[in-house]
C-alpha cells in the first residue's frame, strides 16, 4: 500500500507549480526534437491519406518488412501493432520482422537477409547510425523505400535516401518527466539519474532533456549523483544502482530512470530499502510503471512515447512514397505526459486500446 | 661386450661400482609425495643388454623410481647417470632424447586417437616436410604388433578397445622409440599367457640387440623366465640386488615381504564345495558376438574359474550378468529364482557384485579419496535415519584398509595417488565388503603382489567357504588352478569345456584346452 | 635436505596448500568484504540495510547455484535456467490473476519441473550433450516467455505472493535471506550426508565406474536436471515478487552468473567435486564487489574492468601448484 | 543369431553408427537446408546472393570456430572471443584514423595476442579454470572497450580495410566467404595433418597420459588460447570492416554461438576430439537456420521458439546409443 504521502500531494510554492504547469502546456502542443539534419519536426496529420490514395495503394500489393533493433518491450510490441494494423489497413504484407536486440550486426546480417524477399518498403530503427548505413544503402539500391523510426543512418538525407523518420520528442519526453518530477518535489530536493550508457540516440536525448530541464529551471532540486547502466539485465543493474543511491544519500528524494523497466529495479530497490516515499519519474508507459501509477506509489509521473500512432504514422509514410505524394522528411509525435490523474486516458493514447484490468483493477480513486 | 654383461655383477652388491657397460645408474634417489616419503636413498643400475627384474609389494616405490628415470617425477635428491654422463632429466622429452623408453602400468594412452596415432604420438612420421601421415604410422604399427605376435588393428580408436589391448598399444608405442633403454612396468599384468609369451621372445630378440631393460613384475615365474638380475625395494629402500643366477624363489620373496612366506598358489581341497546348493543357474545365454548359448550352474560354496583366450567372450559373460550388457536370450536364476537384471543396480539387489578387469575407468573414480571409493557400494549401509553416518564410515573403511592392507597413508587421500596394486586392492575391498552372494572377479589381482595375491585367493576360498559362489576370470593359469574347484573354458563366447579341478592334472594340459589344440 | 624437516615441514605445508585452494572463494570473500569495509565505510557500504541489499539481490542466483552445483558435479551443465526463471515469472503470474495464489505457484514450479524434466530426459536417456540441449532450450524458452506475453509485463498484485517470494522481511531478517539459507542448508546437507550426493558425485567423477557400482548414472543426471529446473523457477518467482511481476527478461543471462558462483565456490567443471557452501559465497562475492564498485562511485566500464580484474585474481590465487 | 550374422552385422552395425553420429551436423544442414530451399524457394532463400548472405553473416563466427575448436579440443574454453573481437575493432579503428591501415592491423592483432596470452598464461602456468579467468577478461575487455571510446563507435574512413575485411567482394565471391575459408583450411590442415594438432588432441584427451609421452601440454594450452585470441581479433577487425567502424559491441554474446557451433560439429566438450570443419558446418547451420526462420515470416519470438527446437533435434539426433 502506498504510504509517505500520496504521489500527488499539492505542493504549496504556487510560483514553481506555475512554471511546471506553463512548461508542460507548451510541451503539448510543441515538439522539442530537431530532424537529423536540424529539420522542424512536421506534425502527424502530414501524413494523412484520403480514401481514394488509400484504394491507390491496396492496388499496388506492396510488401513491408520491420527490422526492429530491439524488441522486447511494450515499446517495441506497440509500435509493431501499429505498424500491422495499418499496414493491413492499406493491403501491405509484412513479410518479415526482426529482432536485432541492440546489437548492430544482426541488424545489418537482418537487412541482408530480409532483401532477399525483396520487400517494397523497410521500416526499421537504425541501432548504430555508422554501422548499418551501408546495409540500408544497399536496400534502397534494391529498390526498398526506407521509413525509420527515431534515428536514421549517417550521411543519408530525407527525399532521396529515404522516405522519412518518425520520431517520439525523445528530447521532449525528458522535459516532461523533468517537469513531473519537479512537481511531485515541490520544486526541491535531492535526486539520483540512471542514464543508459551507451552511444544510442534515443536514450541520450531524453537524459538530456531530463537533466538540462531540472538544471536550468529549479534550481533547488539537487542532481547528487548520475549513474549509468548498461545492460543486459536493466532491471537488476537498476535495482544495484538505487540500491546505492538510497545507501550514500538517505535523504534522497527521487529517482530519474531511463525507460520503464530500469524503473521497475528502482522500485524493489525503493521497496527492500522501505523507501516507498521516493519520486521515481521515468520514461514509456510500460504496463508495470503504469500500475505503479495507478497505485500512486513511487512512480510519479512519465513522458510517454505514442508508439502505436508512430506505427501508423511510418506505415503511411512508406505508403505515401509510393503514390508520388511528397511526404515530410521528419515527422514528430509530441511527449504525452502521465502521471496518476491521466494514467488511463493516456494508455489508450498510447495503446490504441483499454487499460487491462490488471492496471484498472488497483486504479486508486 | 653384451655377452659378459650380466657375468660380472654378481652377490648382493649394489651395482654403483663403475664399469663402462653401465648404461643407467641411478644413486642416491629420494622422493617424497607431500611429507610422505617414498624412496629413500635408492640406488639402482642396468647394464647394457640385460633384463633388470625389479620387484617389490605394492607401494614399495617401483614405478616411482621408474618414473624419475622417464622424467615424469624429479628426485628430491640423488644423481642419474646415463652412459656414465650424469644427466637431468626434468621431464619426459629429456629422457627420450637420453634414450629411456616406458611401459607405464597406469598407460600413456589417448582414449581418443586410434592405436597408431598413440603408438607414433609425437614421433609422427613426416611427409611433405610437415604433414604427418597416419597410413605410414599405421602400417609402422602394423610391423611393431607382427614382430610382439600378436594382432590388433592399427586403426582402431583406443575406446572401443579393452585392456589387454590397451597394454599391447602400450607396449608397442615404448617399442616405437627404438628407445636403448625400456622399462616395462608391469607389461603383462593384463596380458594372457599366449601374449606374455611372445612378449618374453620379443624381449629377448631386444636384448639381443643390445637394448637394456628394467622389467617391473610381480610374477616370479616371469622374472625367472627372462630377467638377468633381480633388484627388491621395500617401503621405499633399496634391499638386494643379485643375479637370478644366484638366488632362490624363497630368498626374492623373504626380501619382497620382509619375512618367510609359503607363497606358492597351490590347490587346496575344500569341503564346502560339496554343497551343491545352486546359487547361480545360466541358461542359454547369448549378449552381443561375444557370449553364446553359454549355461552352467553355479552352487553354494563353489569357485568357478572362466578360462579363455583374450576375447573369448569372459569378461562379456560376466558383464551380461551384472547387468551391464543386456542379453538377448537366456535365463538366469539365483537361489532357484528366475530373476530379470537390466541395471547393476538390479544385480546388487540380487547379491551380485562384479570386481570389473580396468580399475582405473570401471572400478574407481580416481580423482576421489579412498574412503569415499569403498564406501560407494555400501552407502544403503552407512546410511541411518536418511543420513550418512561419519563414524561408521570411518570406522568401515578403516576395517576395510586393514583387512586388505592396503597401504595409504590417509584414508582421504585421493585413490588415483595408491600404487597401482593398492588401488586393486581398493577395488577388490569395495566388493567384497558387499558381501555378495555371488562373486564375479574379472582379472581380479592384475598387479598385485605376490603376498597379497595369496591372501586374496585365500579370501576367494574364504568366501566360498562362507556359502557364496565365486566366478574368478584369470589369464594366470597358476591362480586359477589354485582356487577354482571347475574350471570352463569359453572360446568365441562358447563354454567349449566344463571341467571338474581333480580332473585337470597340470597348467600345460588347461593351457592346451584353451588354446583348442 | 633432511629426513627430519622434510618430515615436518611437509605435512603441514601440504595441510596449509589444500586448505588454501579449496577455500580460496572465503578468503577472497573476507579480503573483499574488508577492502570494501575500509574504503567505503562512510559510503554507507557497512550498514546493515546493504549489506542485507547484497543478500536479497544475490538470493536469485545463490538459489538457482545450489541446483547448478549438482549438475555440474555430474559434470553436465544448465544453460536454460535464466530463460525457465523468466518463463516461471511470467507463468505464476498470469495464473496468480487467474486462479489465485497456490494455483499460481504451482504453475511456476510446474515451468521448471517441466522444463527440467525435458532437458533431464533428452541428456540422460538420448546421452546427448547437456550444453547444447540447454543452450536450445534458453532460447526456445525465451521465446515461449514473450510469446504469451506479447513481451510485456504482466503485474502481480497479490500482496501474500510477493512477500513470500519478495520483499518481505522477517523481523529485520529479508525472506530472500531465508529463501537463500534454505535451500543452501539442504543442498548442502544433501551433497555431503546422504547417499544421493554421493551418487551424484561419483558419477560426475567417472560415470563408468558409478555405473559398475550399481548407481543409476541416468536417473542421477535426470534428477539433477529437474532440480536445477524447479531451483530456477523458484529463482524466477523470488525476481517476479521482488519486482511484483512476471516478464520474460526476469534471470536474463543469469546461467553465467551462476556458473561463475559455483565454479569459483570450488566445484569442477568437470565433475566429481561438488561444494554447495562454496557456491553461496561465489554468489556473495559476486554480489559484494558489484555492490562495493558501484557505491565506489565507479561508471560501468571501470566497474567491469575492476569486476573482471577481481575475479581473474581470485581465480589465479586458488593456483594448483 | 548364427555366427556368421554376427560377425558381419556388428561390424557394420559399429561403422553406421559411428559415421552418423559424427556427421550429424552435416545431415542436419542438409536437412535444414532443404526444408527451407522446399518452403521458401518462393521467398528468395535459394537465391546466389541469400546464400552468400549467410556465408557473411556467419564468417566472424566461424573464424572464431576454428580457433575456439582448438581450445575445447585441449578441454580448455574462451569466453573472452567476444569482447576481443569488441576490443579489436576498437583499436583497429582508432589506430587507422592515426597511423594508417598496416599499424591499425597490426594494433587490432595485437589486442588478441595480448589478450590470449595473458588467457594462456593463467591457464597454463596457473594451471586455473580457463573458464573462470575468460570470464572475468570477458568483463574486463568489454569494460576497457567502452572506456576508452566513451561507449560510442569509431567510423572507419579507410576503404582498403573495409574492402579486406569487410564487404569486398572477388568476382562474385565475398571476401567475407574468403577469409572463413582460408581459417577452416588451414585450421583442418594443422589439426589433422601436423604434430601440433596431435599434440593439441592429446592434451585434451588425456592431459597425464600426453605428459607421459613428452608433450609439453601447457604450453599447447597456451598456444591454443593464443591463436583464440587472435582469431578473436580477426573477427572482431571482420565486424569492423563489414560495418566500417569499432565498438565495443561488436562480437557481444558471440562465445555462446561460437562455442554452440563447435560442439554441433561434433568436438566434445570434453576434449581430445576437434573437428574444425564440423566448426564450419555448425557455424552455417545457426547461420542457415536465422536467415530461413526469417524469411519465413515469422514473429521474434516464434523465430526463438523453432529456432531453439531445432537446435534440441539436431542434437537428439546425434544421440549416443
Ligand atoms: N603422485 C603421488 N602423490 C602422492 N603419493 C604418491 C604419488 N605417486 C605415488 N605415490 C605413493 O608412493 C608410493 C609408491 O608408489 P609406487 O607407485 O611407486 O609403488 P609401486 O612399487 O609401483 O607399487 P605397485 O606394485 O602397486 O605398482 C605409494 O605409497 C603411493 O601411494
Ligand atoms: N573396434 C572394436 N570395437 C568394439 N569392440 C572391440 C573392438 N576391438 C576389439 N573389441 C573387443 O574388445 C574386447 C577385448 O576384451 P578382452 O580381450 O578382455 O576379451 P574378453 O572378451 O573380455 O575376453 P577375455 O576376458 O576372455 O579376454 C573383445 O571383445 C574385442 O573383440
Ligand atoms: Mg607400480
Ligand atoms: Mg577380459
Amino acid at each position: 500500500a502506498a504510504s509517505g504521502g500520496s504521489a500527488t500531494d499539492k505542493p504549496s510554492d504556487s510560483a514553481v507549480m506555475a512554471k511546471i504547469d506553463a512548461g508542460l502546456a507548451a510541451l503539448s502542443s510543441k515538439v522539442l526534437s530537431k530532424g537529423p539534419n536540424g529539420e522542424e519536426p512536421a506534425p502527424v496529420a502530414a501524413a494523412e491519406l484520403s480514401d481514394a490514395e488509400v484504394t491507390q495503394v491496396k492496388a499496388m500489393k506492396l510488401t513491408a518488412a520491420i527490422a526492429m533493433h530491439y524488441g522486447g518491450n511494450d515499446w517495441s510490441t506497440a509500435q509493431i501493432a501499429g505498424l500491422k494494423s495499418e499496414f493491413a489497413r492499406l493491403g501491405i504484407e509484412v513479410v518479415a520482422v526482426t529482432d536485432a536486440n541492440f546489437d548492430a550486426g544482426k541488424q545489418v546480417s537482418d537487412i541482408e537477409t530480409i532483401m532477399a524477399k525483396k520487400p517494397n518498403i523497410i521500416v526499421s530503427l537504425p541501432t548504430d547510425p555508422v554501422a548499418t548505413a551501408d546495409a540500408f544503402r544497399k536496400a534502397s539500391a534494391g529498390g526498398a523505400h526506407l521509413v525509420f523510426m527515431d534515428n536514421v543512418p549517417k550521411g543519408f538525407v530525407a527525399g532521396k535516401d529515404y522516405v522519412s523518420v518518425v520520431s517520439a520528442d525523445n528530447y521532449g519526453n525528458g522535459v516532461t518527466s523533468a517537469y513531473l518530477m519537479a512537481r511531485s518535489l515541490a520544486g526541491k530536493g535531492k535526486i539520483g539519474l540512471i542514464y543508459h550508457q551507451a552511444d544510442f540516440f534515443v536514450t541520450k536525448q531524453r537524459y538530456e532533456g531530463f537533466k538540462t530541464t531540472i538544471k536550468d529551471n529549479f534550481p533547488d532540486i539537487q542532481i547528487v549523483e548520475e549513474k549509468g547502466i548498461a545492460g543486459p539485465d536493466f532491471a537488476g543493474d537498476a535495482q544495484g544502482v538505487a540500491n546505492a543511491m538510497l545507501t550514500k544519500h538517505p535523504d534522497l528524494a527521487g529517482i530519474w530512470a531511463v525507460w520503464d523497466v530500469p524503473a521497475d529495479g528502482v522500485m524493489a530497490a525503493a521497496r527492500s530499502a522501505g523507501r516507498t516515499d521516493l519520486k521515481i519519474a521515468t520514461e514509456d508507459l510500460g504496463t508495470n510503471a503504469a500500475v505503479a501509477l495507478a497505485k500512486n506509489e513511487l512512480v510519479v509521473g512519465l513522458g510517454a512515447q505514442r508508439p502505436f500512432d508512430q506505427g501508423v504514422t511510418e506505415a503511411r509514410l512508406a505508403a505515401a512514397s509510393y503514390i508520388g505524394k511528397t511526404v515530410p522528411g521528419y515527422v514528430a509525435l509530441a511527449s504525452l505526459p502521465v502521471d496518476h490523474s491521466n494514467l488511463l486516458d493516456a494508455w489508450k493514447q498510447v495503446y490504441h486500446s483499454d487499460a487491462p484490468a490488471s492496471v484498472t483493477g488497483v486504479y486508486k480513486k | 661386450m653384451t655377452g659378459a654383461a650380466t657375468a660380472d655383477v654378481t652377490g648382493a652388491a649394489t651395482g654403483t661400482t663403475v664399469s663402462a657397460e653401465q648404461v643407467v645408474e641411478m644413486s642416491g634417489i629420494s622422493k617424497a609425495f607431500s611429507g610422505i616419503v617414498v624412496l629413500k636413498n635408492v640406488d639402482f643400475s642396468l647394464v647394457k643388454g640385460e633384463v633388470h627384474a625389479l620387484a617389490g609389494e605394492n607401494g614399495a616405490g617401483k614405478s616411482t623410481l621408474m618414473k624419475i628415470l622417464q622424467g615424469v617425477y624429479t628426485a628430491d635428491s640423488g644423481e642419474i647417470r646415463v652412459d656414465g654422463i650424469p644427466v637431468k632429466i626434468t621431464d619426459t622429452f629429456a629422457a627420450r632424447a637420453a634414450g629411456i623408453g616406458m611401459v607405464f602400468q597406469e598407460f600413456s594412452l589417448i582414449s581418443t586417437l586410434t592405436v597408431a596415432q598413440n603408438v607414433f604420438l609425437t614421433a609422427e612420421p613426416i611427409e611433405r616436410g610437415f604433414l604427418i601421415s597416419d597410413r605410414v604410422a599405421r602400417e609402422r604399427t602394423a610391423a611393431i604388433f607382427a614382430d610382439m605376435g600378436v594382432e590388433v588393428d592399427p586403426a582402431a580408436p583406443l575406446a572401443n578397445l579393452s585392456t589387454a589391448y590397451w597394454q599391447l598399444t602400450e607396449i608397442a608405442k615404448a617399442l616405437a622409440q627404438n628407445a636403448k633403454v625400456l622399462i616395462m612396468d608391469e607389461p603383462t599384468a593384463s596380458l594372457a599367457k599366449h601374449e606374455a609369451e611372445a612378449l618374453f621372445e620379443l624381449i629377448g630378440r631386444l636384448k639381443a640387440r643390445g637394448i637394456s631393460i628394467i622389467y617391473i613384475s610381480h610374477r616370479m615365474d616371469e622374472i625367472y623366465r627372462i630377467a638377468d638380475r633381480i633388484t627388491v625395494l621395500r617401503d621405499g629402500a633399496h634391499v638386494l640386488t643379485s643375479a637370478l643366477s644366484s638366488i632362490t624363489p624363497a630368498e626374492i620373496v623373504e626380501g619382497i615381504v620382509g619375512r618367510k612366506i609359503d607363497g606358492q598358489l597351490e590347490w587346496r581341497e575344500r569341503a564346502a564345495s560339496a554343497g551343491r546348493v545352486p546359487v547361480l543357474e545360466a541358461t542359454g545365454l547369448t549378449s552381443g558376438a561375444r557370449v553364446r548359448d553359454v549355461s552352467f550352474t553355479l552352487c553354494e560354496g563353489e569357485i568357478i574359474g572362466l578360462a579363455g583366450l583374450m576375447g573369448s567372450g569372459r569378461t562379456e559373460l560376466v558383464r551380461a550378468l551384472f547387468g551391464i550388457d543386456a542379453l538377448s536370450s537366456g535365463s538366469v536364476k539365483i537361489g532357484g529364482k528366475p530373476v530379470t537384471i537390466r541395471s547393476t543396480k538390479q544385480a546388487m539387489a540380487r547379491g551380485l557384485a562384479l570386481i570389473p578387469e580396468d580399475r582405473r575407468s570401471q572400478g574407481l573414480v580416481l580423482e576421489h579419496s579412498v574412503r569415499d571409493n569403498l564406501m560407494l557400494p555400501l552407502l544403503d549401509r552407512t546410511t541411518s535415519g536418511g543420513f550418512l553416518n561419519a563414524q561408521k564410515i570411518v570406522s568401515l573403511a578403516q576395517t576395510l584398509i586393514s583387512k586388505f592392507s592396503i597401504k595409504v597413508s590417509n584414508p582421504t587421500m585421493a585413490v588415483g595417488k595408491l600404487s597401482g596394486g593398492n588401488q586393486q586392492k581398493v577395488v577388490i575391498a569395495k566388493w567384497l565388503g558387499t558381501e555378495p552372494k555371488v562373486l564375479m572377479m574379472d582379472e581380479p589381482t592384475a598387479g598385485v603382489d605376490i603376498g597379497t595375491k595369496s591372501e586374496i585367493l585365500d579370501m576367494v576360498r574364504a568366501i566360498a567357504d562362507d556359502g557364496k559362489g565365486v566366478l574368478f576370470i584369470s589369464s594366470e593359469l597358476p591362480e586359477l588352478l589354485a582356487v577354482s574347484d571347475r574350471i570352463l573354458v569359453l572360446r568365441n563366447g562358447e563354454v567349449v569345456k566344463n571341467m571338474v579341478r581333480s580332473e585337470i592334472p597340470n597348467e600345460e594340459y588347461l593351457q592346451l584346452a584353451i588354446q583348442g589344440a | 635436505m633432511s629426513t627430519t624437516t622434510s618430515v615436518f615441514t611437509k605435512p603441514l605445508s601440504a595441510v596449509r596448500r589444500v586448505d588454501w585452494r579449496q577455500n580460496v572463494i572465503y578468503i577472497g570473500f573476507v579480503a573483499a568484504f574488508l577492502l570494501f569495509a575500509i574504503t567505503l565505510g562512510n559510503d554507507g557500504f557497512t550498514t546493515p540495510n546493504n549489506l542485507l541489499n547484497i543478500v536479497r539481490q544475490t538470493a536469485s542466483i545463490s538459489v538457482m547455484a545450489v541446483a547448478m552445483t549438482y549438475v555440474i558435479a555430474t559434470a553436465e551443465i544448465d544453460l536454460s535456467i535464466g530463460s525457465v526463471a523468466g518463463l516461471s515469472s511470467v507463468v505464476a503470474a498470469i495464473a496468480i490473476s487467474h486462479f489465485g495464489t497456490v494455483v499460481g505457484i504451482l504453475a511456476g514450479l510446474g515451468v521448471g519441473l517441466v522444463i527440467g524434466a525435458v532437458n533431464g530426459g533428452l541428456v540422460s536417456l538420448l546421452k546427448v550433450p547437456s550444453f547444447l540441449v540447454t543452450l536450445g532450450m534458453l532460447g526456445l524458452v525465451v521465446g515461449v516467455a514473450r510469446w504469451i506475453t506479447d513481451s510485456a509485463p504482466i503485474p502481480i498484485a497479490d500482496p501474500f505472493f510477493n512477500a513470500l517470494f519478495g520483499g518481505g522481511d522477517i523481523g529485520i531478517i529479508p525472506g530472500l535471506l531465508i529463501w537463500a539459507l534454505v535451500f543452501v542448508a539442504v543442498g548442502a546437507l544433501v551433497m555431503n550426508k546422504t547417499k544421493f550426493g554421493r551418487q551424484v558425485l561419483a558419477t560426475g567423477g567417472n560415470q563408468t565406474a558409478a555405473q559398475f557400482t550399481g548407481i543409476n548414472t541416468s536417473r542421477i543426471k535426470f534428477t539433477v536436471l529437474v532440480l536445477s529446473g524447479l531451483a530456477a523457477s523458484v529463482a524466477g518467482m523470488l525476481y517476479a515478487g521482488r519486482l511484483q511481476s512476471g516478464r520474460f527478461q526476469w534471470g536474463t543471462g543469469d546461467e553465467l552468473s551462476v556458473i561463475a558462483a559455483v565454479i569459483l565456490g570450488g566445484t569442477s567443471l568437470f565433475g566429481g567435486r561438488g561444494r554447495v557452501v562454496g557456491s553461496l559465497f561465489g554468489a556473495l562475492f559476486i554480489g559484494l564487489v558489484n555492490n562495493g564498485l558501484i557505491l565506489a562511485g565507479l561508471d560501468v566500464s571501470q566497474q567491469q574492468i575492476i569486476r573482471g580484474a577481481i575475479i581473474i585474481a581470485a581465480v589465479a590465487l586458488s593456483k594448483k601448484k
